[in-house]
């Protein structure tokens, strides 16, 4: 297999993972775990196509998608926050509905329960000369989708947000010590809130990439379970973006790895399907161990 | 003036009323002293005053103006700032970080950190506290973040400072240090309420004294001046205490518990190096010193909780094996110098954590299958025994204020009567009346036949019990001696040296 | 295909006759892009052109069908119950022992049972001839065409039906072009079209130009790679050519709509009987469809195509199904123009 | 009695199983108005869900089907909560579990029913706690959290039950991905005849006040609950803590397994691959909805397997989208999840002047 291509798909997996995990960051650090991210993700995808088919707009598709995403951030938000659902099931029944509500939707939009016609999408890529010119990657880190470049500057925008700035600062100790944080005159609850309402933008941003740059249509249950692969992928970059980042190429190359080996060998595919899974576990057993998060996850503070 | 003023406060909890139609007033730019045994409704008083816990009736003005707060925010804006039993703290950041977070800017701007280092560190050597503004809080001595507590208080410019239990966890020189710069905070024109069970530094620190009893304010505001620690005690207690009594061994047996060699190494660092001593029956020996020297690495090296690099340990002529467990069924009893942490489960009813460590054994359980009306007569013969202030057995410990907590802990242990006691910061947050009731079964546990190992900051308390007294430094024991053989001023001296010829040199 | 709109049709059809039908779907639902959207379309038209009415429900997994299709017999008011897909073939045989008088139809599946029509489609009919196609087409001069004799087919899920038609594939191509190579890979999900996307991706980049997918929704994602990577690809079960009719060459073709409407217009007429019976090139019910495609492909390959398929209809050439039986089938037989 | 006078209307408000039917209700309301906006009649919807699965024998025989597997699965995540861990690994687990009956009952050993079943049963409860072992082995050994662990275990579990079923444990000839039926010796004894309700039901009732009186009544349930509540503490009182991770791991994966068991075991007497997908992760729900209490556990997958069984029989009658009932299922678990619905809706209370 040709190791440009090999590179090339590990990439276009790996950015809707890497732009939902910066999402995750933002969760996860203010002490709410991203068990909603599939569910934003999804309707994210599904708001994006369903613009671009009304406007023909692959722009304001980016944007309803954003805005989808972080509609179900703060439904999550609201249901955990100020009715403390516990937040696995939180996450797990909004997955759930928004599985069903997605395909009820596109029943009505178009009439046909398996997926939306083509839209608009994002076309072309953008062209980086100087970049063309490394060897090997050269070819790879140019002509990428401007998403692979929103991509990287979103992974060192949430490094800066999250340790550079005083919101940063602040969320990381709402994550670790509400009741702390709560003592301090913090308003714990509307931090959350925010950063859940970037957590659902930028899972609505990777559901759109989903549907209108990768694809150019909505279908049923389309996310695939990649939101709890990213909930993996953050503990395994020890929630940190650029930890999460490098996890979540880990996971898109053993994934691009898999789909080339099942050309090559004749072997079951079901066995080389698991390679991702395996390394995963792998990694996370001898390599990263004893990953914990922030320790204020799942509490408010005292009253 | 009055700084604060709260007028007919009530507080209900489903089965008790923590705070009864309280009247509390403090003077503008006074220390005020609150007292009151474990479960008085202390703590509860003072979260209502900063907004923490809404009340369920009563008014309250600060600087003459009514109030209405929600949560500690608007407590802040009007100046208050409080220091918890439980320190706030994030271990994970910063000194600094965690002093300045929500005073650090606008939340989308960018963080200076290089200037909150500074503004700390200012602040931390204007005070005099030696503490590194950059350094994790997590890896500070307990002293070092009840410093950093007050310097968050100091940060935010509070006119009314609320102290909880400030010097539960200090050593003598810390508690000095404290009340120095509280004074220095009165001169200043900041009002100050303290909580303390110590009833010598309400006397020596405070201008007036509050005491609570059972939710219910029975002495208001009246001057220290007319107190001594006896009519304190009395007034918490409603009975006459005797507070200095102390009785020595009188018979000292065979070696039970036999150290050698223990060290433990920790980051490349020697934490404990080479101790050994030996404990008799019927012998308390003391280790004072302070926080940070060795201490917790020598309980849980003699508990069994961390292999260290060499050690032996006897009890009772045996070797003893394995983890924990081990240890324990080997007759090693352990009251831990954290409860919330070691000690207790708090999301467990008092009967389940009266049994914990010893559920196994043949009083409780049999085959493996609970002995459950045993374990409930137990419960309930402890909370009688040690007053313990809680409705039943089946109450969640979470409930139950930071005093009686720890009369759970120790009622489990001392019940069991261990060969070995390790005892550690056995009166931590405990009221007068309780404090003396744990060191009345302390020696009689001694006087028993137990070899009993105490640790503790606090050097009356080592003073007054030990049979044998040591010091800890820099993981070394630096003086072994019988007790009243030193000076109060040369154990002081040697905790914070690790010798005392200076002292004689001078 | 799709589901009810919802505001028209609650409770149990508008039929203007007494036949009443209820229809088992798979799991894997309406929306599908196959048997379940197709039996759907037969039935709204029965609906409408014959007067039936009907009843459908699509069980939340495999292990409820047999709950689903029992509510239904012990019903008691429907005249025939269809089993849509293989999946539902061992509820239809439990329940078809247990209730003899009750009328059912298997859809894709063989059993002889005396209250039962089953009919078996044979997968590698299907994809058969769209493998020719590619078999020639890799080699020929068409526009999207490329020099490496390399051709793909990619599987939503490894299941014995599913992968039978894989073999289908790889005989027709192999069968036209012994030399050509025949890329496998598997998706894992049905509903995954970024994956399937990726995949198709791949086997573009190792030189495939045409691409037999299987996969339900996430084939969508096969289309959209051969648009991206200017290549072909076939669609599966319904006409799907229009979806992308510059890239899609043609569909493997199961006419499940017209198989169904002929088992309501039967039961109406009363000619309905019970039995196995086998649907295929031979009356029909599968072969290839190149309606609605832009695709221009060479006579020459259109006339080799028609003349494999009378081979196959007239028995001539018998098809395998597992790999075994597909080599055994290239050593037997031998194209030749 | 006396405290009863003196119970309050908020204190009625805030009895668990009141608070669960309000919650219930409120989830019924509002689907009722999803389902009112999209043109359907919540009420005729809603009738046809409780007598699909409650108002006749026959309803309530499929509702008790239903519930069997879900009670397995509840019953393996309230558990392993018990000792603080998360194990989502229950899908993958049951996968296993009833691979394992599936084959171990096709067997023909020549044993005689009350050798072959059990041993059947247990083969199955053993695949599903040994790989429930696995999980805790990481965890003990390398500090490998097994919430992550378990989620990816799922998928290669799932991977590797597809291998087998589609290519060594064939059954020979057929077009489907499954096992050959297991021998009738080994097939779960029915409690009513044809209905596929078998004796598992009573197993999973009797394992769920079994492993509550384990929990409260027994040494080790109290280890366990102590490690799930503070683990330092319970590490100072000398409790094994890798001991109680590996058991606890074993026993929920175990009974996560027998979920598979009853299912391989019973209708179909054989595994076909797919067949039980979203079982386990519905088992979340079901713990959960129980307040992770093994007792509980029964009526929570009572609720769960009537709206099953409900919402099948919704769909059967009324031309109505099955994703409807996917959304009334979910609104249910998000109101029952929450415990602070009614205090949540309430303004806070004002300071009394
Ligand atoms: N959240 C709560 N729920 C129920 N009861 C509570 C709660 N918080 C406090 N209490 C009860 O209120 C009473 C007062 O507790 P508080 O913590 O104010 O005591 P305290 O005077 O601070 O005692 P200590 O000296 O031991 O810290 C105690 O009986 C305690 O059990
Ligand atoms: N939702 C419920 N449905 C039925 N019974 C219940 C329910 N909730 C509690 N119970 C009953 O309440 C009793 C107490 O339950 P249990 O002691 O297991 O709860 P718990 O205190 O939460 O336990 P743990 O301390 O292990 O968490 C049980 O005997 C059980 O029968
Ligand atoms: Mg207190
Ligand atoms: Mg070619």
């Amino acid at each position: 297999m040709g190791i440009e291509s090999l590179l090339l798909t590990t990439l276009r997996m790996s950015i809707p993972l890497v732009i939902a995990a910066m999402g995750g960051i933002f969760a996860t650090r203010s002490g709410m775990m991203a068990m909603g991210l599939e569910s934003m993700m999804l309707f994210g995808a599904f708001g994006a196509v369903w613009c671009s088919y009304l406007t023909g707009n692959v722009f304001l598709g980016f944007l309803t998608g954003v805005l989808f995403g972080m509609v179900f951030g703060l439904t999550y938000a609201v249901l955990t926050i100020r009715f403390q659902v516990n937040q696995v099931i939180g996450g797990i029944a909004l997955n759930l509905f928004t599985v069903a509500c997605t395909t009820v939707l596109m029943q009505f939009v178009w009439g046909n329960a398996g997926n939306s016609p083509a839209v608009n999408s994002l076309e072309g890529s953008v062209n980086i000369g100087i970049l063309a010119e490394i060897p090997v990657i050269g070819p790879v880190l140019s002509g990428m989708s401007i998403n692979f470049y929103i991509a990287i500057l979103l992974i060192a925008a949430t490094t800066f947000v999250m340790f550079h700035t005083c919101f940063g600062l602040r969320l990381r100790m709402i994550g670790e010590n509400p009741t702390a944080a709560s003592t301090l005159g913090i308003k714990v609850r509307g931090y959350k809130y925010l950063a859940m309402l970037i957590c659902g933008a930028l899972a609505g941003f990777a559901g759109a990439y989903l549907s209108i740059d990768q694809l150019n249509m909505f279908s049923k249950d389309m996310i695939a379970g990649k939101g709890y692969i990213v909930v993996v992928m953050l503990a395994l970059g020890k929630y940190n973006p650029v930890g999460a980042a490098l996890a979540a190429l880990l996971f898109g190359f053993s994934d691009a790895l898999q789909i080339n080996l099942q050309q090559m060998f004749s072997v079951p595919a079901q066995l080389v399907q698991m390679l991702p899974y395996i390394v995963t576990i792998l990694v996370i057993t001898f390599a990263v161990r004893h990953v914990k998060g922030p320790a204020g996850t799942g509490k408010l503070p005292e009253e | 003036m009055n700084s604060v003023e709260m007028k007919h406060i009530i507080k209900r909890y489903p089965l008790v009323t923590a705070v009864d139609d309280v009247d509390f007033c403090v003077e503008s730019g006074e220390i005020h002293c609150l007292l009151g045994e474990n479960g008085a409704g202390k703590t509860t008083l003072m979260k209502i005053l900063y907004g923490m816990t809404m009340p369920d009736g009563g008014s309250i003005l600060v600087n003459g103006q009514e109030t209405d707060f929600r949560n500690p925010n608007d407590a802040i804006h009007s100046g208050l700032s409080m220091v918890h039993q439980h320190f706030q703290l994030v271990p994970v950041l910063s000194v600094a970080e965690n002093v300045v977070v929500g005073q650090e800017g606008q939340a989308f701007f960018h963080f200076n950190k290089k200037k909150a280092v500074q503004e700390v560190q200012q602040l931390i050597e204007r005070y005099g506290f030696h503490i590194d503004a950059t350094k994790k809080v997590g890896e500070l001595s307990v002293g070092e973040q009840q410093r950093v507590e007050i310097i968050k208080a100091l940060y935010r410019k509070a006119k009314i400072l609320i102290l909880d239990e400030p010097t539960a966890v200090l050593t003598p020189q810390e508690v000095e240090e404290l009340f120095v710069v509280m004074r220095e905070m009165r001169s200043m024109g900041i009002t100050i309420i303290i909580i303390t069970h110590k009833l010598k530094e309400a006397v020596e620190i405070s201008d007036h004294v509050s005491v609570m009893r059972d939710g219910k304010m029975i002495q208001s505001g009246i001057p220290t001046a007319q107190c001594t620690v006896e009519s304190l005690a009395n007034m918490m207690v409603g009975r006459q205490m005797s507070l200095s009594s102390t009785r020595r061994t009188k018979n000292k047996g065979d070696v039970v518990a036999e150290l050698k060699n223990l060290t433990v190494v920790k980051k490349g660092k020697k934490v404990v190096d080479n101790v050994s001593f030996s404990i008799h029956a019927g012998e308390i020996f003391g280790i004072a010193g302070v926080e940070g020297n060795g201490q917790t690495e020598l309980i849980e090296a003699l508990t069994g909780l961390i292999r260290p690099e060499s050690m032996s340990l006897k009890v009772d002529g045996k070797q003893l094996h394995g983890g924990a467990n081990g240890f324990l069924r080997g007759g090693v009893g352990h009251v831990p110098e954290n409860r919330n942490t070691r000690g207790l489960i708090s999301q467990m009813t008092v009967a389940e954590n009266m049994i914990l460590g010893y559920h196994r054994t043949e009083r409780f359980s049999k085959k493996g299958i609970l002995n459950l009306g045993e374990i409930h007569a137990f419960a309930k013969q402890g909370i009688a025994d040690y007053a313990i202030k809680v409705p039943n057995e089946n109450e969640l410990v979470s409930s139950l204020s930071g005093g009686n907590q720890q009369k759970v802990v120790i009622s489990r242990v001392f019940s069991e009567n261990p060969r070995f006691i390790v005892v550690a910061q056995p009166t931590r947050g405990v009221d007068v009346g309780a404090m003396e009731y744990i060191h009345d079964v302390l020696l009689n546990l001694r006087d028993a036949g137990a070899a009993i190992l105490l640790i503790s900051a606090d050097l009356d308390e080592v003073i007054r019990l030990s049979d044998t007294l040591s010091v800890i430094y820099e993981g070394k024991l630096v003086s072994t001696t019988p007790a009243d053989t030193l000076t109060e001023l040369q154990i002081g001296q040697l905790m914070l040296t690790g010798s005392n010829e200076e002292v004689e040199e001078r | 295909g799709g589901g009810d709109g919802g505001t028209s049709d609650s409770g149990s059809g508008t039929g203007d006759n007494d036949l009443k039908i209820a229809v088992v779907f798979s799991s894997s639902g309406l929306g599908d892009k196959n048997m379940n959207d197709m039996t759907y379309e037969a039935m709204l038209q029965a609906e409408e052109e014959l007067g039936i009415s009907f009843d459908y429900t699509v069980p939340p997994t495999d292990n409820d069908i047999e709950m689903a299709a029992r509510m239904y017999v012990e019903d008691g008011s429907y005249d025939c119950i269809f089993f849509i897909a293989a999946a539902t073939g061992e509820a239809c045989k439990n329940l078809a022992a247990e209730f003899p008088d009750q009328k059912m139809m298997w859809l894709d599946g063989d059993v002889d049972l005396p209250n039962v029509c089953s009919i078996s489609t044979f997968w590698p009919e299907q994809t058969f001839l769209c493998g020719v196609i590619a078999g020639l087409g890799t080699l020929s001069d068409m526009e999207k065409a490329n020099d490496d004799n390399v051709v793909g087919c990619i599987l939503a899920q490894e299941q014995p039906f599913l992968v039978s038609g894989t073999i289908g594939f790889e005989a027709g191509a192999r069968y036209v072009n012994p030399d050509v190579e025949v890329l496998h890979a598997t998706i894992g999900s049905f509903t995954d079209p970024t994956t399937g996307k990726e995949i198709a991706v791949s086997m573009y980049e190792k030189g495939a130009d045409f691409i037999q997918h299987i996969a339900g929704g996430s084939g969508l994602g096969v289309f959209n790679a051969a648009v991206e990577m200017d290549r072909y690809a076939f669609g599966v079960g319904s006409n799907q050519n229009d979806i992308e009719p510059d890239y899609i060459v043609a569909t493997s073709l199961k006419d499940v709509k017209t198989i169904v409407y002929n088992q309501v217009k039967a039961l109406l007429d009363g000619t309905w009987e019970p039995g196995l019976m086998t649907i295929g090139m031979k009356n029909g019910g599968t072969g290839y469809t190149t309606e609605g495609s832009n695709v221009k492909i060479p006579d020459e390959i259109i006339e080799a195509v028609e003349e494999i398929k009378q081979k196959v209809i007239d028995g001539e050439l018998v098809l395998p199904s597992t790999r075994e039986e597909l080599e055994e089938f290239l050593a037997n037989n031998k194209y030749e123009k | 009695m006396n405290r009863l006078k003196q119970l309050k209307p908020n204190d009625i408000l805030s009895s668990t199983a009141v608070k669960s039917v309000i919650s219930l209700l409120i989830a019924l309301l509002i689907g009722g108005v999803i389902l009112g906006v999209s043109g359907y009649n919540p009420l005729s919807c809603y009738g046809a869900i409780v007598k699909g699965s409650l108002l006749s024998p026959s309803a309530l025989i499929n509702t008790l089907v239903q519930m069997t597997p879900l009670m397995f699965t509840g019953l393996a995540f309230a558990f392993s909560s018990k000792s603080g861990l998360i194990n989502l690994g229950m899908e993958g687990q049951m996968f296993l579990g009833g691979l394992a009956a599936a084959v171990v009952g096709g067997l023909d050993l020549g044993l005689p029913m009350i050798i072959h079943l059990p041993l059947t049963i247990l083969s199955g409860m053993l695949a599903g706690g040994l790989y429930g072992l696995l999980a805790g082995l990481l965890k003990a050994k390398f500090g490998a959290s097994e919430f992550i662990v378990t989620l990816m275990l799922n998928y290669v579990a799932t991977f590797l039950c597809s291998y087998l079923a589609n290519g060594p444990l064939r059954e020979e000839g057929s077009l489907m991905a499954q096992t050959k039926t297991v021998l009738p010796s080994a097939q779960l004894p029915e409690l009513v005849g044809g209905k596929n309700l078998t004796i598992a039901l009573i197993l999973g009732i009797l394992l769920c006040v079994g492993i509550h009186l384990f929990l409260n009544k027994m040494a080790l349930g109290y280890e366990i609950r102590a490690v799930g509540r503070n683990q330092i503490a319970s590490e100072t009182a000398g409790i094994n803590i890798n001991k109680v991770t590996l058991t606890t791991m074993f026993v929920s994966g175990a009974v996560a397994g027998l979920a598979g068991v009853s299912m391989s075991l019973s209708g179909n007497n054989r595994f076909v691959d797919g067949a039980t997908a979203g079982y386990g992760f519905n088992g979340v729900a079901i713990a959960s909805l129980a307040s992770h209490n093994p007792l509980a556990v029964i009526l929570s997958s009572f609720v769960f397997g009537a709206l099953r069984t409900g919402s099948l029989a919704l769909s059967m009658t009324q031309r109505i989208q099955p994703e409807f009932a996917d959304m009334i299922q979910a609104l249910v678990i998000l109101f029952v999840a929450m415990p602070a619905l009614l205090t949540g809706l309430k303004i806070r209370k004002r300071r009394a002047k």
